[in-house]
């Protein structure tokens, strides 16, 4: 790679809907004994952040697809959805 | 000297703290629901290990707002001995009972194994019968035990006198290969300012019988009963 | 309603099996009583293929107190007390999704448990993988091992034995064999068996979501990953916790008549049984059942697989008192219909009638099949494999072969699994996991202990499955006699392929036999088990894995003894001198053999050796025991120099001479064999005990020192060992 | 509340800046490994989404920060952000 740039993605990683998340119903119970009652339904997730050479957005995008695919969420029971930005180089 | 041991949803070491509280001290023990308000019945109070609301969040997040944690805070204001063990630990730091916090594993794995600590301070109730240094064969068995604290507090604590326990080897060395956890200069307990209130991940009320590997947590949880001892003498006992 | 071969496919019913439903029924089923006939008809719930083998298998003994056909199976202890034990499997959904696959594994075997009115004590678990070395195998071992952890740990109760195996055919299908162990007073024990018409149906626990929906039909289909994505479920350990608290709380009131938790095919087949088990008929009204989802039809409720629900019947009068204790666990709780006599399981929706079946046809009217049963010609091919056609290890290969087969994962330290498990809760844990043969537990208050263990060697089955499931089953009573229990009973996992192909159906008809046999020369009943069918993606089908879990009895818990050698002693074999090179470890490990016969094993000897073995423990003559089992005698003897951090100096010359062969002598494996220390001056003693029992005796040396010495063959640093085989799990 | 509308937050919770990440390190290595060498850095966090009943937005707000700082967050170690945008009504 010799013109690169960094760039940091952030990956937000969700059960699917209709996937049971305990962990989601959890908080939710938590925030509504602590008063929050307004509180509907929770989910909890991952937030993976990257940061990553990669001549061009385009690249970085192809190349976070694909790591969420392959690693970043098990696509049978999450979904993923990520944004890309420029970074300060190190 | 009446033991409660608090139970969240989730506790899981309850019934094993109230057995050694019974059948390894000799002591009456009772388990306190987490609803409960009033623990002046108790002459100290235990908060075992577990899963409290599943440890979902954060290990004892949600725990600390149970009802119950008002009666812990104002009984250790009022300088009751309170031993919060493993998950007992994280709800105590969560609530800011105790410095610090607990993270994930640097393995990322939880760890069940038997570990050696070295007993760093003997001002606290739960410490006062053993000697500086002093070392104890202990089972560990948690997944969120790497304690945390920022350098500037880490001086702090070291001065104060509030690092009760580290992880060491079998010659008493507090060494990276015997931190189970990446816990921050091996810390495996500390206690409040004051020192009644102690925090530590492995579990002494598992260690209460050489039948099942050991029973040096006597010695942490016998300790409190000489601090009770003294309690009643002042009271103008014999 | 038009019955298209998609409709039944879906619903996994043959267009044979759909005309006996519609002539037993004496009219078609509509779509919801298609897909209740559907999953009680399917193998994971009907058994079609193994139900007219299984009674083969010895059920029945004086210490039998409850044997297949309930939740669980129990056995008495004595002092009032049972021990209540199951196993099962959790192999496709642990393909497709291996953390939660295992973690809801756990759960599921749990409530087995419980229900039965015991408090589970002890997991085990029963593991097998492709070859280590590839990622996607390291993959599904950690997630697997991960899940386990998780679910047990939060719940509590502590992971205390199992048994890991990798072999290439697991690649594609892991299997995952949870075993769960409870103790009950006897007279508390509660069978879901829904008596009493006019007693009322509650359901409680987790809310209902479309989970899983057709989850026993998905376990009876080949290829999982492919065709069945989407159906997994998140395990929620911590409210299983609270049922668990609650329902053995709930239990002390007296007005439970039934409990019954709800696995595959859910509440279909929870009511379904209890109604059958009790003679009875149920209505449920699905109107009642609590959601996690919006929109579910009646039937996503009736097949919904969600986790962490329970079904009781409860005495009308009782009600308030149950639902008190259910509110103060937190939990949903609700009456969802009541037991009938009229032999119905009558479905409602808010009132309206959505289903109506003869109890009888969903349970007992599943049709049975006797299938084709030939062995494939491959394997009988790769049996007649001799061994004596490699080339003999030579002195100066002994060493590297010993390093080889110590860091084989088959046999090196299992402590990166167990060592994330918690198996100290509960604080009855006096032999934890690696320290014996098997896992020692104390019942607090009582003298006696109970020993847990699994076990089955893979290799041997598929070489020869009547053979090898005889060796499962002696291996794993074995390992609870070398800690010094009796073994009270087995629970099996019956993991095999694709039954309608002959080649299988054959493998577990030799299989089920094998574990007969060896059960009834053993003297220890089959209490319960589980059967896992079509384990095969593409045509490749698993090796046969009859698991075998044995639970075994201490009558003095304080009398157990380590796999470790304990301090200096003389050391001998028990058992065989011959071994055999089929099938082994060292011809897979050295050669990357998999063939020959495996070694053949006299069940009368086996009793024996083991009974021997018993009675030195008691008398406080054995100091240490360990079965010599993959990695034959030279990995047995380096295995209890390492648990007990000493070495040793052996001298294996006679038994060099009688197997002919070196390689044969040190790492060939047979059955019925036992290494143990024995007290100093206890030796002749020893000698006599084996001469009185007609067991072969050998001296193989003494205990000291840091070398691991053999004379003339190994002499190295025991830290040596040690650096191999305990990382040998390790891979990045 | 008489008049509310249905909100949705989603709060990103990550480790402080000087806190070790070692599941962010599990993560980068894991990447690398995979083939991903122009990976830098990775850090993991928690992704919570909160749907909630809230009369204006400036009240989700404020309610969600409070959230935060007293369940969701652990001051001790963790920052967060969330943004807050409005939900379909259930
Ligand atoms: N999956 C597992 N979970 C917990 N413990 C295990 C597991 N697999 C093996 N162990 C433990 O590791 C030790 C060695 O097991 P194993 O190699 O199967 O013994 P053996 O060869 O004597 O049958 C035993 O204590 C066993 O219970
Ligand atoms: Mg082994």
């Amino acid at each position: 790679m010799n013109e690169t740039a960094r760039w940091r993605a952030e990956v937000f990683v969700s059960l699917r809907p209709g996937v049971n998340d305990p962990q989601g119903l959890a908080v939710r119970d938590g925030l509504r004994r602590l008063g929050y009652q307004e509180v509907e339904e929770v989910r909890v997730g991952r937030y993976v952040q990257v940061w990553l050479q990669a001549p061009d957005v385009q690249t970085a995008e192809r190349r976070i697809a694909a790591m969420c695919e392959q690693l970043l969420a098990n696509p049978v029971v999450e979904s993923y959805r990520f944004v890309i930005e420029p970074a300060e180089s190190q | 000297m009446r033991f409660g041991i608090i139970t969240f949803p989730g506790s899981n070491g309850d019934h094993d703290a109230l057995m050694a509280v019974r059948l390894g001290l000799g002591q009456p023990a009772e388990l306190v629901w987490h609803t409960e308000t009033d623990l002046s019945n108790y002459d100290c109070i235990i908060i075992p290990g577990g899963f409290s609301y599943g440890d979902y969040l954060r290990a004892g997040a949600i725990a600390r707002f149970a009802p119950v944690m008002q009666a812990v805070a104002r009984e250790a204001e009022a300088g009751k001995p309170i031993l919060g063990i493993c998950n007992g630990f994280q709800i105590l730091t969560e609530a800011q009972l105790l410095p610090g916090a607990l993270l994930r594993n640097a393995s990322l794995e939880f760890v069940c194994d038997w570990v050696w600590v070295r007993v760093e301070q003997t001002h606290t109730p739960w410490t006062s019968q053993l000697a500086r240094g002093a070392r104890l064969r202990l089972p560990i068995a948690h997944g969120e035990g790497r304690y945390f604290v920022d350098e500037k507090t880490l001086g702090e604590l070291e001065r104060a006198g509030q690092i009760v326990f580290r992880y060491v080897d079998a010659e008493g060395n507090a060494t990276p290969e015997a931190n189970p956890n990446g816990s921050i200069a091996n810390i495996a307990g500390v206690c409040n300012g004051r020192g009644n209130v102690v925090g530590l991940m492995p579990h002494p009320e598992r260690a209460f019988d050489r039948l099942i590997g050991g029973d040096d947590g006597l010695w942490i949880l016998a300790s409190v009963l000489a601090v009770g001892l003294e309690v009643v003498r002042g009271r103008g006992g014999n | 309603m038009p019955v298209t071969p998609e409709l039944l496919r879906e619903v996994a019913l043959t267009e044979d099996e759909y005309q006996r439903a519609v002539e037993l029924l004496g009219r078609e089923p509509n779509l919801v009583e298609l897909g209740m006939i559907g999953a009680l008809w399917s193998e994971h719930c009907g058994y079609k293929h193994s139900r007219p083998l299984l009674r083969r298998l010895p059920t029945s003994g004086p210490q039998v107190v409850q044997g297949p056909g309930e939740n669980a199976g129990a056995v008495d202890l004595g002092d009032g007390l049972v021990v209540v034990l199951k196993i099962e499997s959790h192999n496709h959904p642990s393909a497709v999704e291996p953390f939660q696959g295992a973690a809801t594994g756990v759960g599921g075997i749990v409530r087995d448990i419980f229900a039965m009115g015991a408090r589970p004590i002890a997991l085990a678990n029963s593991l097998r993988f492709g070859p280590l070395e590839e990622s996607r195998q390291q993959y599904l071992f950690h997630g697997v091992v991960g899940g386990i952890g998780w679910y047990g740990n939060c719940l509590g109760i502590p992971t205390v034995a199992g048994d890991v195996f990798f072999l290439p055919e697991y690649r594609q299908n892991p299997l995952v064999n949870a075993l769960c162990v409870g103790i009950a007073e006897r007279h508390a024990l509660i069978r879901a068996r829904a008596s009493g018409p006019g007693n009322l149906v509650v359901l409680v626990g987790a809310d209902t979501g479309r989970d899983g929906i057709h989850g026993a039909t998905f376990a009876s289909v080949e290829d999982p990953e492919r065709s069945h994505r989407g159906v997994v479920q998140v395990g929620n350990p911590f409210l299983e916790k609270l049922l668990l608290e609650a329902c053995l709380e709930v239990l002390q009131t007296g007005a439970v008549v039934a409990m019954q938790d709800l696995g595959a095919a859910g509440l279909t087949s929870a009511s379904a049984e209890i109604a059958a088990r009790g003679g009875t008929g149920i209505e449920l009204d699905v109107a009642a059942v609590p959601r996690r989802e919006t929109g579910m039809t009646p039937y996503e409720v009736m097949l919904s697989e969600s986790q962490e629900r329970m079904l009781l019947v409860v005495r009308p009068e009782g009600l308030e008192r149950v639902l008190e204790i259910f509110r103060h666990w937190e939990l949903h709780a609700v009456v969802i219909g009541r037991v009938t006599d009229d032999g119905m399981l009558r479905v409602l929706d808010a009132g309206n009638p959505v289903a109506e079946l003869p109890v009888r046809l969903l349970t007992e009217a599943c049709p049975i099949y006797i299938r084709q049963a030939s062995e494939s010609d491959a394997i009988r091919t790769r049996r007649a494999f001799d061994p004596d056609t490699v080339p003999d290890l030579s002195v100066n290969e002994a060493p590297r072969a010993l390093l080889v087969l110590l860091r084989s994962p088959n046999i090196a330290s299992r402590r990166p699994i167990y060592r994330t498990y918690d198996h100290t809760i509960l604080t009855n844990t006096v032999l934890p996991p690696g320290q014996g043969d098997a896992a020692v537990l104390r019942v607090k208050g009582h003298r006696f202990g109970i020993a847990l263990k699994t076990d089955c060697n893979p290799r041997y089955c598929l070489l020869e499955p009547r053979l090898g499931a005889q060796h499962a089953v002696a291996e794993a009573t074995r390992n609870v006699t070398c800690v010094g229990a009796e073994p009270l009973a087995i629970t099996d996992c019956l993991n095999f392929g694709n039954p309608e192909r002959p080649d299988v159906y054959y493998q577990l008809v030799q299989a089920i036999e094998g574990i007969a046999e060896a059960c009834t020369v053993l003297g220890v009943p089959v209490v319960s088990g589980n059967v896992s069918l079509y384990n095969e993606t593409e045509g490749r089908s698993i090796p046969p894995t009859p698991v075998i879990g044995v639970v075994g009895k201490l009558s003095d818990v304080s009398r157990h003894v380590g796999l470790g050698f304990a301090g200096e002693g003389k050391v001998f074999l028990l058992g065989p001198e011959r071994a055999t090179l089929g099938a082994s470890e060292y011809l897979a490990c050295l050669h990357g053999i998999v063939a020959g016969s495996p070694p053949d094993l006299d069940l009368e000897l086996e009793r024996r050796v083991q009974a021997m073995v018993r009675e030195a423990i008691h008398r406080g003559i054995a100091l240490a025991a360990h079965d010599c089992s993959e990695g034959g005698l030279l990995v047995a003897l380096a295995e209890s120099c390492i648990v007990g951090t000493i070495g040793g100096r052996f001298r294996v010359d006679e038994l060099v001479a009688a197997n002919g062969r070196l390689d044969r002598a040190l790492f060939g494996e047979a059955g019925s064999r036992i290494i143990v220390q024995v007290a100093p001056g206890a030796e002749g003693v020893v000698l006599a005990l084996a001469h009185a029992y007609g067991v072969p005796a050998f001296e193989l040396g003494q205990t000291g020192g840091d070398r691991f010495i053999v004379d003339g063959i190994v002499d190295c640093l025991l830290d040596d060992l040690v650096a191999v085989w305990r990382d040998g799990l390790r891979r990045e």
